[in-house]
C-alpha cells in the first residue's frame, strides 16, 4: 500500500514533457526491445500459464510472443499506454477474442493443466471459470436485478427465487451499488449512469463467482469513493480467487497487486513484484512510464 | 414535345439547376474566406435552386396534362356543326374516340361522316399545338424557377432548413399515403357492408355457425334463405394460419437464428436468399403443390393409420402455406438479431453462457420488435392468402377444428364471391364487403394486442 | 385517351374459345388483337351494363343468357342496343380417372347422391337429408364406393347449370317433387337445386385442369366440368353416361346429353363503329370455318349449333339485331 | 475447485445438450426450408423442361400461286391473306395420299401447327422469288403431335391422337422427319390459343414494366413513411394507432386492393383497365406495409448512440437519419423489398379486378398498353384444356423464377455490401 | 496547478472507511442540504448560465434546483460521485436529453442570449456551438477518418479535400492518437482499442472546434501520458473556448479547470475558485467527499 502514495496519477512531473513524446513511434526505433521479458514474469505451479502468446487483427499484429504466469490468488495487474494491447491480452485468457472475426490467437495458454485453445476444450465452462468485466460497460437490456441474475440463473446457481435475490443482493452490495438501486431493481440497467452500469457489470461479473477474474480498467468510470470499494472487492477477492485486472492508473495497480506487467506495443517489456516495478523498474521504458515521461 | 422526352429534358435542367446553385454558392463564400461563412453548405444551396427548378415544372405539367385533353376535346366538340353535337356525355365520349381513331388513323376517314373527319384533322392540329405549347410553357417555367431559385442565393440563407422541410414534407406525405390507403379500404368495404347489415341481421352473421353459400344468387336460382353466418369462416381462418404459422415461425426463426449466430458467411450469403425465393412463388404453384403432392401423401399416411382424411384438407394448405412465408419470419428476423450489438454477446458469453442461451436470453428480447414484425407480416399473409386455400382445403364451409377437414377461410370467401358470377345487390356480393369489414377489425385488434405484447417486453438496447 | 382495340369481358367459359376466335382475327386483319378479360359471366356483365364509352368493353361473354335484372341496368346506364349471339354449347361432364370403375348414372342417381334433401329411401313422400354414403345405396348396379364429387363452387356457371339441368332433372323425375314446383316455385327450387354440404360434394374451385388432376390422383373420385377438359384429357379421365348416352361432341350436338348448356356473346351496337373491328370480329367468329361444325372452334371443344340455328344466328349477329327485354325470362 | 465450476460442470452436460438440440433445430428449419425449394423447383422443373422444345416436321412444300391465290407478290395486302394452309394442306396430302374422306383429311391436316403457315407467310415476303418453286422445310406440329412425340412409349396409348394420325407420324419419324427444335416462340410471342405458338415474352414484359412501377413507387414511398413515421412524427397515441394500421394493412386480403385500385385509379381517375401502371400502382399499395414495416423494425435496430454521436456534432435531424441512421438501416430495408417485391411479382387477385386478367396476344410497348403479367398468364395456362399447357405452365413458372432470382440478386448484393455488425 | 499534487487521487486516505460510507442515502437524511448552493456559482457576463434546472427521468429527479453560470473562457469542472447527476446535466448544456424520451428538463438555460429550450431555437446550430464528447466512446462504424471528417464536412469548414485531411490530422493530433492510427486512417473507428476510441471522439468534436466543449470524462479509459495529452489540449482549448468537463479524478479537475462545481444527489452543492474548492471547501459535504470520506 506504502508505494501508491508515490504516485501522483496522471500528473506526469512535467507536463510540457508530453509535447517531447509525441511520437512514440518515433522512439520505438531508438529504443531496442529485450528479446525476453525482464523481471520474474513465471511463477512456481500457476493459475494461468500463457507463452509466446501472438495475437493478430487481420494482418496486423497486436501483441508480440508474450509470456507470463497469473499466480494462485495472486492480483496482477496489467498497465501500459492506450492501444498497447492489454485488452487483446485479457480476452485472449476467457478466448472472448474468439467472438471477433478477424481475431487469430497463437501460442500456448493454460488454466491450471487445462489449454485454453484445445479444440476441445469446453469454452462456456472456461468462461464459467473465468469471469470478465469489460472495457466498456455492457449491461443487458434487462432490468438491474436480471442483470446480476442472469450468471447464476443459467449456471443454476440458485435454487429458488430466495437464494437468487441473495446473490444478487450480495453482488451489488460486494459492487458498492446496492444502495443507489435497491429501490428500482426493475428498472432497466441501460437507464443508471456510466459508471453504476461499470458497477452493476462488476456485480454481474462476480454472481457467478469464478475462479479468476479478468477486469479491463474496472474503476474507469467510478469516482474515488467507489473505487475504493472496488479496490476492497478486489482485496477481497483475492482471498480465495485470482484476479488479472487492467488499468491505467498506477496507483490502483500499485494498491491493489502483487505483480504489476508493463506492455509497451504488444510486448511484454517487464513483469515484477509490484513493488519493485514501482520503485526500482529494471527496463527503462518501465521506468520512463511509470514516472510519466519516456526515456 | 413527347411528355416522356419533355421529362428528361426537365431532369437535366433539374441538373443544371443544381450545377448553377452549387457554383453560385462557392462564388458568395469565395470573398467571405469559405463554405464555413455560408449558413448551408454548398450541396442545399444547389437542392434548394434545383427544387426551384423542378416543383414549379412539375406542377405546371402536371396541371396542364390533367386538363389539357378536356380542353382540346372541347374544343374539338365545339367545333362540330350544332346537328351533329352529341346528345349526353357518354355519346361525346364515343365520338371523340371515333375522332380520335379517324385521326390516328386506326379507322379510316371514308367510313364516317365528313363533320368527323373535318374534326379529326382538327384534333390533329390542335395536338399539335397543344405539346407544342406544353413544352414551352414547362421549360419557361422551369427557367424561371431556376432563376428564382438562383438570385435568392445569399450567405444567410437557411436553405438547409428549407431543403429538410421539402424532405420532411415527401416523408409525410409517404406515411400518408398508407394512412390513406386505410381509409380508402375501410371506404370501400364499410358502405357496401352497411347495405349487407341492412339485409342481413348483424347478430346473424356475427355469431351465426353456419355459412351457407347456396344462397340464392339470382332470384330465380334457389329460394332457401341465406346462411350469413360467418363463424365457421373466421375458425377456418384461424386454423389454417394456425398450421402455417406453427410452420413459418419456428421454422423461420431457427432459420433466422441459425443464419446469423451460427452459419459461416458463405452459407447465410446463399440461404437467406434461397429462402427469400419462397415468398416470390406464385400462389398457383403452391396451390398446386399442396392439391397433388402434400394432400395425397397426408390421405395416404391418415389412411395407412385409419383416419379419415377429407382429399382437401386445411393440413395441406397449412402446411404449404407455412413454407411460403417462412421468409417473412426468416428474412426479417434476420436482420434485427445481426443488428443487435456485438456488446451484448461478449457480455453473455464472457459469463460463461452457451450461445444458444445467449440467443434465448439476450439475443431474442433484444430483437423482438423486428421478429414481432415479421411474424405479423408472415400471419397477414397467412390470412391474406387465397388461392392454395382454394385448391388445396376446399370451399366448404365446415365449422371444425380438425386439421384433416375440409374448410375455407373468410379471405377465399371474399374472392369467390368478388369474382364469381355475381348480382349487383344481393346480399351474397355485399356479404364480401362485410366479411372483408370484420377481418379488418379482426386483424386489428390482433395487431393491438401484438403492439402492447411488444412494448411490454421489448429491450431497448445501448 | 383513345382506345383502337376490341375490349372484350366475361366468361371463363367461353374465354378459351372468344380468345382463338381474337387471335386469328388479329392475324388476319389490319386491326389489333381485341383484349379478352376473364372476369365470370356476371363480373363481365357488370362491367359491360356500366355505361357507354372507351371505358367500357364491347362485348361480353356469357356462359348463361343475360338476367332481365341484368338487361335494366344496361339501359339504365344507356346501354341501349345489345345484340345476343348464341356460339353454341358446352357440354357439362361427370367423369372420373380412366384407373377407375366406367360409370353408367341417370339424372335421378345424381339427385339422389348429391342432393341436400332426398325423399326418405324408406318411402313415403318425405324429405331427409341425404343419407347415401356409397354409390351402391344410391342405385345397386352402381359400384360400391364412397361418393365423393369434386365440383365448381355455387359462384360459377357451370355449377348453376349442373343444378339446374342434372340435378333438377333429377329431381323432377320424382312426380310428387315435381308437383311442388305448381304450388310453391320457390320451395321447389330449394329442393331440387340444393347440393349437400356434408363433404360428399367437394367445393374444388373453379380451377377444372386441377380436379382433372385431383382425380387422376385419386381413382375413387368423381369430378364436374365442361366438356373441352374431358376432350382434352382423353386417355386420363373418363367421362360417366349420363342416362345412357356418353358425353361426345355428337351427343352434345344433337342435345341427346342432357346436361349441356349454351354459351352467348353480347355486343354493344353503340360502339360499333367507333371502336374499329368490332363488325370483323363478329364476322369471324360467326365464319363457319370458326363456329362450324368442323370450324377451328370445335377442334377447342366448343360444340357447334345444329346447322339451321347457325344461319339464323349468323344474320342475326352481322345484321347487330337489337334484343329486347320481352326475349328474357 | 470452485463451487461455481462444480456447478457449472455438472449442469454443463444438459446445456450443451440443449445447445445441440438448438443449433440441430436450426440446421433442421434451414434444410426444411431449402428442401421445400428443391421439392418445388424439381416438381416444376421435371413438368416445365419439355416445354423449352417443340416437335417440327420436315416436308416439301410448294408456293403454287393458284393455291395461294395471289396475283401479284408485290402486294403487301395479298401475302398477308393468301391461303398458305392450302400450300401445306397439299403437302400433307402429297405426302399421304392414302388419306380419304373429310373426317380423314380433317386429321391429316391438323398434324400441323396453324402457325405453320405464318411462317411461310414471312419466308416469301422475305424471298418473293420462292413463288412457284418447291422447298424442304421444318413445319411446326400441332400441340397434340408435339405431346405425342415427347411421351414415352407407353403413354403414347393415351393419346388423343387418332390411329391414323399415330401410324402417320410414325411413318415419318421412320424416316427422321421429326426432331425437336429449340422452342422460339416462348420467349418472343405474347399469349395464344395454340400452345405450340403461345409464348410468354408478353408476360415479361407486362411484369416488367409493372415491377418497375411497383419499385419505383413503393420503395421510396415505404422508405420515406418508414423514416417519418420513426423519427419525426410525435410519439403519442396517434402514431401507435399508424403504426397498427399499417401492420393492420398487410392483413388486407390483396383483393380488396384490387378493389380499391378499381374503385380509385380507373374509377376516380380514369386510368385504363388492363394496364401496367395500374397494375404497378395496385401491388404498391400492397406492397407498402411489407416495406414500412420492415424498414422500421430496421431503424429501430440502429443503436441510439449512434444517433446521438452525430447530433453532438451537430448534425440536423434529417442528417443524422440520411447519414447514419439509413445506411446502417438499408440492408434491413432491401429485405423488406426483395420480399415485397417477391411477393408482388407473384400475385394474381388484386389484378383480377383491375382486368389484368387478360388475353393479350401483342407484347406491350410501355407502362400504358394493355397487358398481363406473369403470374397471371401462369394462372391463365393452368386453366387451359389443352395438355400441352401443363409444361408450358411449368415452362412460365421457371421464367417467373428466373425473374425473381434475378430481381432478387441485384437487391441481395447490394444488401450484402451494405451490412455490417457493430 | 499546485493544488494538483495534494491529492492522491482515488486514494482515500483510510481505505477501511469506505466501508463506513456505505449509503449514501442513510447519511443524506443527517446532512441538512443548503437551500442555495454555497460559493460563488456567478460570474458576470457569462458564457451560459443555468438557472434552477430540474431534470427528471419519468417521475424520477434526476437534478434539483441546479443554478450555475460557465464564464467565457473558462474550464469548469463538475465533479461528485457516480449517479449524482453529472452527465445528466451536462446533456442539458447542448439538448442531449432530448433524445431520451422520458426525460423532462425544465429551467432557465441560455447560451449568451439564446435560451436554450425556446422552441424556436434551432437545435443543429446550437449543438454546433455546443459540442460533446459522451462518457461511452460511440464511434461510427465508418473509417477513422470519416469518423473526424463528418462534422467539418457537415458543417463545411472545408473547402477542398486537402483542407479536410488537414483538419483530420491536426484534430487526432491534439488528441494525441495521429501516430497511432495514422497509417490505418481508413480502417473502422469501432476497431480501436477503448482508449483510442475515446480519443477519437475527443477528435470527431474538436474537428468543428465549437464554442462550449462539453466533455463527460474524457480521460477515463486514457493512461497518464494520453491523460497529459489531452489535458494540454484543454488548456489550448480554453485560451478561444470554454469548456465544461465531468471528471472523477480530483486531480485532474484541480490541474484543468478554473472553477469546480460539486454535485451530491442532484443538487449542487458547492460551487468555486478550483483552489478554493480543493483547499478550503466551505461545505462539509464538498470537503468530505474530497477527502475521500463522508463527514
Ligand atoms: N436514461 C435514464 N433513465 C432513467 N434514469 C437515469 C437515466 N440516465 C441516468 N439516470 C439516473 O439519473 C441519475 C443521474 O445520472 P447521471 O448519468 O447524470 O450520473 P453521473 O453523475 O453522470 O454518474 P457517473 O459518474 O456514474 O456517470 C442516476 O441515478 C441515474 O441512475
Ligand atoms: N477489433 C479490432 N480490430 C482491429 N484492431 C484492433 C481491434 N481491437 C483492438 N485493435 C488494435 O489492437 C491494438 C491493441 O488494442 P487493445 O484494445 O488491446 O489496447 P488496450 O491496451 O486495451 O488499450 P486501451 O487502454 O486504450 O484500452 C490497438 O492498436 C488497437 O487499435
Ligand atoms: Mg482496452
Ligand atoms: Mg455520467
Ligand atoms: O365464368 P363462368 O362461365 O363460370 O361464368
Amino acid at each position: 500500500m506504502d508505494t501508491a502514495e508515490k504516485f501522483d496519477d496522471k500528473a506526469p512531473g512535467n507536463m510540457k514533457l508530453a509535447d517531447q513524446i509525441e511520437g512514440e513511434q518515433a522512439m520505438d526505433e531508438t529504443i531496442r526491445y529485450p528479446d525476453q521479458t525482464v523481471g520474474t514474469p513465471y511463477v512456481d505451479n500457476p493459475k494461468m500459464r500463457m507463452r509466446d502468446v501472438e495475437v493478430f487483427y487481420g494482418e496486423k499484429q497486436a501483441i508480440h510472443g508474450v509470456s507470463l504466469d497469473i499466480g494462485k490468488n495472486e492480483v496482477v495487474a496489467l498497465i501500459g499506454p492506450s492501444g498497447c494491447g492489454k485488452s487483446t491480452f485479457l480476452r485472449c485468457l476467457n478466448r472472448m477474442n474468439d467472438t471477433i472475426d478477424i481475431c487469430q490467437v497463437k501460442g500456448n495458454l493454460h488454466l491450471e493443466d487445462q489449454d485454453l485453445y484445445d479444440p476441445k476444450l469446453d469454452v462456456v465452462e472456461l468462461r464459467a471459470r473465468v469471469g470478465m468485466v469489460f472495457q466498456k460497460p455492457n449491461p443487458f437490456p434487462k432490468s438491474i436485478y436480471d442483470n446480476v441474475a442472469y450468471g447464476p440463473r443459467i449456471h443454476g446457481l440458485a435454487n429458488k427465487k430466495y437464494d437468487l435475490d441473495e446473490i444478487v443482493e450480495t453482488s451489488l452490495q460486494k459492487a458498492g451499488l446496492w444502495n443507489e438501486v435497491k429501490d428500482r431493481l426493475h428498472s432497466p440497467g441501460t437507464g443508471l449512469s456510466g459508471g453504476q452500469q461499470q458497477r452493476l457489470c462488476i456485480a454481474r461479473t462476480i454472481a457467478v463467482s469464478p475462479e479468476v477474474v479478468l477486469m479491463d480498467e474496472p474503476c474507469s468510470a467510478l469516482d474515488p469513493i467507489a473505487t475504493a470499494k472496488i479496490e476492497e472487492l478486489i482485496a477481497e477477492l483475492s482471498e480465495s480467487y485470482t484476479i488479472a485486472i487492467v488499468t491505467h492508473s498506477m496507483q490502483q495497480a500499485a494498491r491493489v497487486s502483487n505483480r504489476t506487467a508493463y506492455f509497451h506495443l504488444g510486448r511484454l517489456v517487464e513483469m515484477n513484484d509490484t513493488d519493485t516495478v514501482f520503485t526500482k523498474p529494471e527496463h527503462d521504458l518501465t521506468e520512463a512510464y511509470i514516472t510519466g515521461r519516456f526515456g | 414535345m413527347q411528355t416522356g422526352n419533355l421529362l428528361l429534358l426537365l431532369v437535366v435542367m433539374i441538373a443544371g439547376a443544381y450545377y448553377m446553385g452549387h457554383r453560385r454558392s462557392f462564388a458568395l463564400a469565395r470573398p467571405l474566406g469559405g463554405i464555413r461563412h455560408l449558413h448551408s453548405l454548398p450541396f442545399y444551396y444547389a437542392m434548394r435552386t434545383a427544387i426551384w427548378c423542378a416543383i414549379p415544372a412539375l406542377v405546371v405539367l402536371g396541371v396542364w396534362l390533367a386538363f389539357d385533353d378536356t380542353l382540346i376535346r372541347n374544343m374539338v366538340m365545339g367545333s362540330l356543326p350544332a346537328a351533329s353535337q352529341p346528345v349526353d356525355g357518354s355519346a361525346a365520349n364515343l365520338m371523340l374516340n371515333q375522332i380520335s381513331n379517324v385521326a390516328s388513323g386506326a379507322l379510316s376517314p371514308a367510313s364516317v361522316s365528313p363533320e368527323i373527319a373535318a374534326a379529326a384533322e382538327k384534333l390533329n392540329s390542335l395536338r399539335q399545338l397543344n405539346t407544342m405549347a406544353i413544352t414551352v410553357v414547362v421549360i419557361v417555367v422551369a427557367m424561371l424557377g431556376t432563376a428564382w431559385g438562383w438570385v435568392k442565393i445569399s450567405p444567410q440563407m437557411r436553405a438547409r432548413q428549407q431543403v429538410e422541410k421539402v424532405l420532411q414534407t415527401l416523408f409525410m406525405l409517404s406515411a400518408t399515403i398508407a394512412i390513406l390507403t386505410t381509409v380508402g379500404i375501410l371506404m370501400s368495404v364499410l358502405f357496401e357492408s352497411i347495405r349487407f347489415f341492412g339485409k342481413v341481421p348483424a347478430t346473424d352473421f356475427l355469431f351465426g355457425l353456419h355459412w351457407s353459400p347456396q344462397t340464392a344468387l339470382r332470384a330465380d336460382q334457389v329460394a332457401s334463405e341465406g346462411a350469413f353466418g360467418a363463424i365457421p369462416l373466421f375458425v377456418g381462418t384461424l386454423l389454417i394460419s394456425a398450421i402455417a404459422l406453427l410452420v413459418a415461425v419456428p421454422v423461420g426463426l431457427m432459420s433466422a437464428i441459425y443464419l446469423a449466430e451460427y452459419a459461416p458467411a458463405r452459407v447465410r450469403a446463399f440461404a437467406k436468399p434461397a429462402l427469400e425465393v419462397l415468398a416470390g412463388v406464385p400462389t398457383v404453384v403452391y396451390g398446386f403443390f399442396a392439391a397433388l403432392t402434400v394432400a395425397p401423401v397426408i390421405r395416404q399416411i391418415g389412411e395407412s393409420i385409419g383416419l379419415d382424411v377429407a382429399s382437401e384438407s386445411a393440413l395441406a394448405a397449412g402446411l404449404v402455406m407455412g413454407v411460403m412465408i417462412i421468409p417473412f419470419v426468416s428474412s426479417l428476423a434476420d436482420d434485427v438479431i445481426t443488428a443487435v450489438p456485438q456488446a451484448l454477446r461478449d457480455a453473455s458469453l464472457g459469463l460463461g453462457a452457451t450461445r444458444s442461451e445467449t440467443i434465448k436470453k439476450v439475443i431474442f428480447p433484444a430483437a423482438l420488435p423486428g421478429i414481432m414484425g415479421g411474424i405479423l407480416l408472415a400471419a397477414s399473409r397467412a390470412i391474406g392468402e387465397t388461392m392454395i386455400v382454394v385448391m388445396a382445403a376446399g370451399l366448404a364451409a365446415n365449422l371444425t377444428a380438425n386439421p384433416l377437414d375440409a374448410v375455407t377461410t373468410v379471405t377465399v370467401q371474399i374472392v369467390t364471391l368478388l369474382t364469381g358470377d355475381q348480382e349487383f345487390d344481393s346480399a351474397k356480393t355485399l356479404a364480401a364487403f362485410a366479411l372483408g369489414l370484420m377481418l379488418f377489425i379482426t386483424t386489428l385488434l390482433l395487431n393491438v394486442i401484438a403492439l402492447h405484447i411488444v412494448k411490454k417486453y421489448r429491450e431497448q438496447y445501448d | 385517351d383513345t382506345r383502337d382495340y376490341i375490349s372484350i369481358v366475361g366468361s371463363s367459359t367461353v374465354y378459351p374459345f372468344a380468345t382463338t376466335v381474337a387471335e386469328r382475327f388479329g392475324r388476319s386483319s389490319s386491326n389489333p388483337t381485341p383484349k379478352i378479360e376473364s372476369t365470370g359471366s356476371g363480373g363481365g356483365m357488370k362491367l359491360f351494363c356500366a355505361g357507354v364509352g372507351t371505358q367500357h368493353p364491347d362485348v361480353t361473354n356469357a356462359s348463361r343468357r343475360m338476367k332481365k335484372s341484368e338487361f335494366a341496368q344496361c339501359q339504365e346506364n344507356g346501354v341501349k342496343d345489345i345484340t345476343e349471339v348464341v356460339i353454341g354449347y358446352d357440354g357439362i361432364v361427370f367423369a372420373n380417372s380412366s384407373k377407375g370403375k366406367h360409370m353408367d348414372v341417370t339424372l335421378r342417381d345424381l339427385f339422389l347422391a348429391l342432393a341436400k334433401e332426398v325423399p326418405d329411401p324408406k318411402g313415403g313422400e318425405k324429405l331427409v337429408a341425404n343419407p347415401y354414403k356409397t354409390w351402391k345405396e344410391v342405385n345397386p348396379a352402381l359400384p360400391n364406393t364412397k361418393i365423393e364429387v369434386l365440383g365448381p363452387p355455387p359462384t360459377s356457371g357451370t355449377r348453376d347449370a349442373f343444378n339446374e339441368l342434372a340435378i333438377e332433372g333429377g329431381c323432377k323425375t320424382f312426380p310428387w317433387l315435381k308437383a311442388i314446383k305448381g304450388e310453391d316455385k320457390s320451395k321447389y327450387k330449394a329442393i331440387c337445386r340444393s347440393i349437400r354440404e356434408d363433404g360428399a360434394y367437394v367445393e374444388a374451385g373453379e380451377n377444372d385442369n386441377l380436379i382433372v388432376q385431383k382425380l387422376e390422383k385419386n381413382p375413387n373420385a368423381f369430378g364436374v366440368f365442361g366438356f373441352s377438359f374431358l376432350d382434352q384429357n382423353r386417355g386420363k379421365v373418363q367421362g360417366a353416361k349420363v342416362g345412357g348416352v356418353a358425353p361426345t361432341f355428337d351427343s352434345i350436338a344433337s342435345g341427346d346429353y342432357p346436361v349441356s348448356r349454351s354459351l352467348y356473346f353480347y355486343v354493344k351496337k353503340a360502339h360499333v363503329g367507333v371502336v374499329p373491328g368490332i363488325e370483323g370480329y363478329v364476322k369471324e367468329f360467326t365464319s363457319e370455318k370458326a363456329w362450324g361444325g368442323e370450324g377451328y372452334l370445335a377442334e377447342k371443344g366448343m360444340i357447334p349449333l345444329a346447322d339451321d340455328l347457325r344461319g339464323d344466328m349468323q344474320k342475326q349477329a352481322r345484321g347487330l339485331v337489337s334484343m329486347t327485354d320481352a326475349e328474357l325470362h | 475447485m470452485s463451487k461455481t465450476t462444480e456447478q457449472v460442470r455438472k449442469s454443463l452436460a444438459k446445456r450443451y445438450r440443449a445447445e445441440r438440440r438448438f443449433k440441430a433445430f436450426g440446421v433442421g428449419a434451414i434444410g426444411f426450408g431449402l428442401l421445400a425449394l428443391v421439392l418445388l423447383f424439381t416438381d416444376i422443373i421435371g413438368k416445365g423442361h419439355s416445354a423449352f422444345f417443340e416437335t417440327y416436321v420436315k416436308m416439301e412444300v410448294t408456293f403454287d400461286q393458284d393455291t395461294l391465290d395471289i396475283s401479284d407478290v408485290r402486294d403487301e395486302e395479298q401475302l398477308n391473306f393468301a391461303n398458305y394452309d392450302g400450300v401445306i394442306r397439299n403437302a400433307l396430302r402429297e405426302e399421304f395420299p392414302s388419306a380419304s374422306g373429310r373426317q380423314e383429311k380433317r386429321e391429316l391436316y391438323s398434324l400441323i401447327s396453324t402457325g405453320a403457315g405464318y411462317e411461310l407467310r414471312d419466308l416469301l415476303k422475305d424471298d418473293p422469288s420462292l413463288m412457284g418453286k418447291s422447298i424442304t422445310l421444318w413445319l411446326l406440329a400441332d400441340d397434340d403431335v408435339d405431346v405425342y412425340v415427347k411421351s414415352a412409349q407407353d403413354d403414347r396409348l393415351e393419346s388423343r391422337l387418332s390411329d391414323n394420325q399415330k401410324s402417320w407420324i410414325e411413318s415419318l419419324e421412320a424416316q427422321d422427319r421429326v426432331e425437336l427444335q429449340w422452342n422460339q416462340s416462348l420467349f418472343t410471342h405474347g399469349d395464344s390459343r395454340e400452345p405450340e405458338l403461345a409464348g410468354i415474352w408478353g408476360a415479361v414484359t407486362g411484369s416488367f414494366f409493372t415491377m418497375l412501377v411497383t419499385l419505383i413507387l413503393s420503395f421510396p414511398i415505404g422508405v420515406a413513411a418508414a423514416i417519418y413515421l420513426e423519427e419525426f412524427a410525435p410519439k403519442n397515441k396517434f402514431t401507435d394507432f399508424i403504426e397498427v394500421n399499417i401492420n393492420n394493412l398487410a392483413a388486407v386480403p390483396s383483393i380488396i386492393f384490387g378493389l380499391l385500385g378499381l374503385a380509385v385509379i380507373i374509377g376516380l381517375f380514369g386510368l385504363p383497365r388492363s394496364v401496367p401502371v395500374v397494375g404497378g400502382i395496385v401491388l404498391t399499395l400492397m406492397t407498402l406495409p411489407t416495406i414500412i414495416i420492415s424498414s422500421r423494425a430496421a431503424i429501430k435496430a440502429v443503436p441510439p448512440s449512434i444517433r446521438e454521436a452525430a447530433m453532438g456534432l451537430g448534425a440536423s435531424k434529417m442528417q443524422v437519419v440520411l447519414h447514419h441512421v439509413l445506411p446502417l438501416a438499408l440492408p434491413g430495408m432491401l429485405t423488406g423489398a426483395i420480399i415485397g417485391m417477391a411477393q408482388a411479382l407473384g400475385e394474381t387477385a388484386p389484378l383480377l379486378m383491375i382486368g389484368m386478367v387478360a388475353f393479350i396476344v401483342d407484347v406491350p410497348g410501355g407502362p400504358l398498353d394493355p397487358s398481363t403479367v406473369l403470374p397471371v398468364q401462369i394462372y391463365l395456362w393452368a386453366d387451359s384444356p389443352e395438355q400441352s399447357f401443363v409444361a408450358l405452365t411449368s415452362a412460365a413458372i421457371m421464367v417467373l423464377l428466373s425473374f425473381l432470382i434475378a430481381m432478387n440478386t441485384l437487391a441481395v448484393f447490394l444488401r450484402k455490401r451494405l451490412e455490417r455488425r457493430w
